[in-house]
């Protein structure tokens, strides 16, 4: 029971930390990151081949650093950022979105197909098992225990990436990622250079996802392509549009209900005799069903993206009282004082 | 009975009306011209008339049809033939394609009647294999026009058919236009030359910011003081 | 006044303090010329307007002055500085903004952001200062929305700035783009037809918005077809037609050029005007 | 050198494969001026279909079964259109809720067919054939079929664009959508009509995928969906001919280099021809303005 609870927790929180990471890509910057999967898998990669030794009998892969978390999981996030460069750079220079988009998709596709076939990469179509789990020995705990454990940290990772998130976005740089969204040629007449700007969503959203992939691997202890099927993207759109694309708290909402109760909870109902993986078809189909249907009637998500008041920029309230009184009288007889200003 | 005859339509995009209540008649045989400054809803009428925008309020009726509410496609069945400012020609499609897809509305071979067009637009006729994006801009008006009397309309309107247009071309569509007229067709041009309106109209209604201003044949309008509803040149004038 | 040379209209004193200027822009669109050698100097700190008949390529020269657009050939130059080739950002942040012929709002952020996100040099656009000095953006932003806040008073859109960009109304986006322009803190300021789309009352403010951002110093260069408009506020005209500059100088000279009067009305209105 | 022969006879198959495909894709693209990402999944659906007639319920000839499969796809097409795609598209002005959409149609296809037929390999009953020289090629009959079909297919999708009313009025309102419903052609049929026979092409094309790859997978389609977008980019999003073209160069290149490097790295040909194509030219390699 613990084993089922605490692996729902930590499901729900590494999916926060995903879907705040297309958030800032697609709910804020407008970037259709149809690849998403493909940075999830970087970081999961990559941080699982930076924390198991140099060489490990049967399985093949680079790196083997035999570092010790949080460093390999941090390698990780920065691979997926480092990846992003690239394909950003080939990308994001004059493609239109649906473009963009088969771009990202065909791009997931090849890395896919990439790492299966590749097996000194990331022991190919087998992926990585045995990966060392955090702080097991030194903390001495059983496997009951670590998913326990290990849920709970991913609890504080989620909350540290989410107070960066936060940051971000409630500073102009999130400001200025929503102008890109709503017209990029707007925000370059405004001196906004357009093409950073969104780099540096794609930056930051791949380190999250790196960072949530990572998250995965050591949770599980393996990482094998059936774990990121292109269309495993698709799940974390969801996640995102049905909390609400442009919120923080949306992403949370989102994972709890998406992830947690349509994805995983399923997953822990007893097998149809017979029909081995048909629980889990149908109820992706669900998902998808259910994204549609939200997507219909109520497109800005559960907890929809809140305007940022005045208010909050802790401007002087006799400054707020004097401009009003201004604009009174420019609205009110300003049309003729100004015109008689005017001659 | 005029073949084109709307009465109070207003239109515009989203929520806000460009037009109000503009009633205009067009008669076979007639140039009836739409001018007026900038932003005066002159291409927004156009494209209320063929169906691009609903009206809000108002009718259209061609050849005592009610036209306001058809889906688009159906319009051109009625007699209403449009040949709008921009993007007028099929551009990956040849000349000769182009006109095939105006004869559409009527049933069966359509080579009579492009041999017909072709005789009136030489020019045409000599590049008819070529894609229509190929030719220039006054000869892509020319062939928009050709592909809107391929219908043979009732009711053509054109939008700023020489805008872009060097003068010697100019000339040329403006003859095509008083010719259109004579081959029992009601024209209705929306232009911005005051001077060539004036001259090759027979009747002429002014829009200013969206509304029927003043109306009347060329003549009439000649003798209006329009410098200053052109040019704001007194304030005042404008506002009687 | 001489038609064929351009620069002579323009005194030379004037020509010498050039807040803008351009030199033989061309641009050609599959093979027609939209721009074909226009040239012209834009005084500093006056209001100049860039007036032509339809098709003259007055919104190409202004796309290709703020960077918008790649001239085929030519130069520009903002004051000292050749800005030829540019991108617009950069062109923006040395001081030429510019405001669109239909309102480009940004639809999702609200009124105030929209004038936020034009404040120039915020420490906040960098992933580290967003992390790891919220004091410092705290503090400019405080000093923004503060002068936000005048200037949307100042434009009568106080009332409206929590409202998102798209709710409002059309005149009132153009009210919004110019003072997002100004915010922005202008040298130059490009205007493309400010007054299109505006009912007359509005006009007359706008046109005092101008004036007033003449007295701060901001060079104004607009496109305007209103001749009314053009009269009261702009000190100089520039005439383009087919793509050249046709003629530059004060209005009431250029009235007498039958040149222009031709470019831009034809004969008759011409003779009509005459008795 | 017979080497080289036998993967330009895997060549043309491939390529075949690929047109059908890349042609339903572009038909339906310059209709609707958004990408059906689910459209693997209809190859994928197609392709089980037609394994259902041929192998579950009636024991077809494959090739029968195959036909009934494509006119099937094409009502598919039609119906998925009506009742999802078109209302979301009228809906919103973005783009990014109808790509969303065919994203998460594609997802659910998918799953669809693995709750039907699981994730097991299947196998097209095929009719015995012998393989057949011809010229320096070694070809079975199956491979002559599919190539034959493709031809055909082709030719009649070529023949309609180019000679019907509707394929004129397919054309026009891809070029000019506003101008053709000005010119009286009626938008909506031809938009169903696009959708049927974008559906139907899938439907055949997943089918002869699963003749030329010799087995059937659910998750096939979606792989072979990037060598297709491979082939349309490179052929300019948009352009019929130019995706033919690029089903072309694409399709051979990967058949013939299998010859000289390990052939679990064909696709990643495609991939340098993407990459190649998005740097160097953006628009397509092939893409002219004034072409269709």
């Amino acid at each position: 029971m613990t084993y089922y609870i605490f692996t729902l927790v930590f499901f729900l929180f590494d999916y926060f930390i995903l879907a705040m990471g297309l958030n800032i890509q697609y709910g804020i910057t407008g970037i259709l990151n149809f690849a998403y999967i493909g940075f999830v898998a970087v970081g999961a990669y990559v941080t699982g081949v930076a924390a198991m030794p140099a060489n490990t009998v049967g399985q093949h892969y680079i790196l083997g650093l035999g570092l010790p978390f949080p460093f390999n999981l941090l390698l990780g996030g920065f691979a997926a950022m480092g990846l992003s460069v690239l394909i950003a750079l080939i990308t994001l220079r004059r493609l239109r979105t649906d473009y963009l988009a088969i771009v990202l998709v065909s791009l997931s596709l090849v890395f896919y197909d990439f790492c299966n076939n590749y097996v000194s990469l990331f022991n190919g179509a087998d992926g990585l098992y045995n990966v060392p789990e955090p702080f097991a020995k030194t903390l001495g705990l059983g496997s009951n225990n670590f998913i326990v454990f290990f849920a709970c940290l991913t609890g504080v990772v989620s909350l540290i990436m989410w107070f960066v998130m936060s940051r971000v976005m409630r500073a102009p740089l999130g400001r200025t990622f929503r102008a890109v969204r709503d017209d990029a040629v707007t925000a370059a007449a405004l001196g906004k250079n357009t093409f950073w700007m969104q780099m540096k969503a794609m930056m930051i959203g791949s380190f999250f996802a790196g960072i949530g992939g990572g998250l995965l691997i050591q949770f599980g202890g393996s990482f094998n392509p059936t774990a990121w099927l292109p269309a495993e993207t698709f799940v974390v759109f969801a996640v995102l549009i049905v909390g609400g694309a442009g919120n923080n708290i949306g992403m949370f909402v989102g994972a709890l209900l998406v992830e947690t109760l349509l994805i995983h909870l399923p997953a822990f109902l007893p097998e149809i005799p017979g029909h081995p993986g048909l629980i889990e078809y149908i109820d992706t189909v669900i998902v998808g069903v259910v994204l549609m249907v939200m997507l219909w009637f109520r497109p800005q998500g559960i907890v929809p993206a809140r305007l940022r008041k005045t208010a909050s920029f802790g401007v002087d309230e006799r400054l707020d009282e004097e401009a009003g009184e201004l604009d009174r009288t420019t609205a009110l007889a300003g049309v003729g004082t100004r015109a008689e200003a005017t001659r | 009975m005029p073949a084109l005859h709307t009465e109070g339509v207003t239109a515009g995009y989203g929520k806000t009306p460009i037009i109000t209540d503009i009633s205009v008649d067009a008669e076979v045989g007639r140039v009836t011209t739409i001018i007026g400054p900038n932003g005066a809803g002159k291409s927004t009428f156009a494209k209320a008339l063929v169906g691009i925008l609903k009206p809000m309020a108002g009718r259209i009726l061609v050849n005592d049809v009610d036209v306001t509410r058809m889906p688009g496609h159906e319009i051109p069945r009625h007699g209403l033939a449009y040949v709008p400012q921009n993007d007028n020609v099929f551009k990956r499609m040849s000349v000769r394609e182009n006109l095939e897809i105006g004869g559409f509305v009527h049933k069966g071979d359509s080579s009579a009647r492009i041999a017909e067009l072709f005789e009136i637009f030489p020019d045409l006729g000599k590049a008819h294999t070529k894609k229509a994006g190929l030719l220039s801009g006054g000869q892509q008006n020319l062939l928009a026009i050709a592909r809107a009397l391929m219908a043979k309309p009732s009711v053509i309107v054109l939008d700023e058919p020489t805008a872009g247009l060097s003068p010697a071309y100019t000339s040329v569509v403006w003859e095509q236009v008083a010719r259109i007229a004579t081959l029992n067709t009601a024209v209705v041009v929306v232009e911005q030359n005051v001077e060539r309106a004036l001259k090759h109209s027979d009747y002429v209604h002014i829009f200013v910011a969206g509304r029927d201003h003043v109306h009347g044949t060329a003549a009439d309008i000649s003798q209006l003081d329009l410098p200053s509803i052109f040019l704001g040149r007194s304030h005042a004038a404008s506002t009687t | 006044m001489s038609v064929a040379d351009p620069t002579t209209t323009i005194d030379a004193t004037l020509a010498a303090t050039a807040a803008l200027r351009c030199e033989g822009l061309v641009k050609a669109f599959q093979g027609v010329h939209a721009v074909n050698g226009a040239a012209f100097d834009v005084p500093a700190g006056q209001i100049t307007a860039l007036i032509g008949p339809n098709g003259a390529g007055k919104t190409t020269v202004v796309n290709m002055l703020s960077g918008a657009m790649k001239a085929d050939r030519g130069r520009v130059f903002l004051g000292e500085t050749e800005i030829t080739g540019w991108p617009s950002h950069r062109i923006a942040q040395h001081g030429l903004l510019r405001t669109f012929q239909l309102s480009r709002e940004l639809g999702g952020l609200t009124v105030l952001e929209n004038l936020l996100t034009a404040a120039p040099n915020q420490a906040g656009d960098s992933f580290l200062n967003a992390l790891l000095r919220p004091g410092l953006i705290r503090r400019q932003e405080r000093e923004n929305a503060e002068r936000a806040l005048h200037l949307l008073a100042v434009y009568g859109l106080y009332r409206h700035r929590d409202t998102p960009a798209r709710e409002l109304s059309g005149g009132q986006k153009k009210l919004l783009e110019i003072a997002r322009a100004v915010m922005g803190q202008p040298k130059v300021l490009l205007l493309d037809e400010p007054m299109a789309g505006v009912n007359p009352a509005l006009i007359d403010v706008l046109g005092g918005y101008i004036l007033d951002l003449k007295k701060d110093g901001v060079t104004v260069l607009m496109i305007e077809h209103n001749l009314g408009v053009v009269e009261r506020i702009c000190d100089y005209v520039i005439v383009l037609a087919e793509g050249k500059t046709l003629a530059t100088g004060r209005l009431s000279e250029l009235r007498q050029n039958t040149e222009v009067v031709k470019a831009y009305l034809g004969e008759v209105m011409d003779a009509s005007a005459t008795h | 050198m017979t080497l080289l022969w036998l993967s330009v006879g895997f060549g043309l198959v491939t390529t075949s494969v690929l047109a059908l495909a890349a042609l339903g894709l572009s038909l339906q693209f310059g209709i609707t001026n958004y990408i059906n990402f689910a459209y693997g999944d209809f190859m994928a659906l197609g392709g089980f279909f037609t394994y259902f007639l041929n192998n579950e319920a009636l024991h077809l000839n494959i090739w029968l079964s195959m036909a009934i499969a494509t006119v099937a796809m094409g009502f598919f097409g039609v119906l998925i259109n009506r009742l999802l795609l078109g209302p979301f598209a009228r809906r919103f002005t973005s783009s990014h809720y109808v790509l969303i959409v065919t994203f998460g149609l594609s997802l659910i296809m998918l799953n669809v067919i693995y709750s039907i037929w699981g994730a097991d390999v299947r196998f097209y009953s095929l009719p015995p054939g012998s393989a057949l020289h011809i010229g320096p090629l070694l070809l079975t009959t199956s491979q002559l079929i599919v190539m034959g079909i493709a031809v055909v297919l082709v030719g009649a999708v070529h023949t309609i664009l180019q000679t019907t009313r509707l394929g004129k009025s397919m054309r026009a309102m891809s070029d000019n959508g506003t101008l053709a419903m000005t010119s009286g052609i009626d938008t909506r049929m031809v938009t169903t009509v696009t959708w049927f026979m974008s559906g139907a092409l899938a439907g055949v094309a997943g089918a002869v995928l699963g003749v030329s790859e010799g087995n059937l997978t659910p998750a096939a389609g979606e792989l072979f969906l990037f060598v297709i977008f491979a082939a349309v980019i490179l052929g300019g999003i948009g352009s019929i001919y130019g995706a033919l073209a690029g089903a072309v160069v694409i399709g051979m290149s990967t058949e013939i280099s299998a010859a000289f490097i390990n052939p679990a790295y064909k696709l990643d040909i495609a991939f340098v021809a993407l990459i190649l194509t998005l740097l160097i030219r953006p628009n397509g390699l092939i893409a002219r303005p004034g072409m269709t």
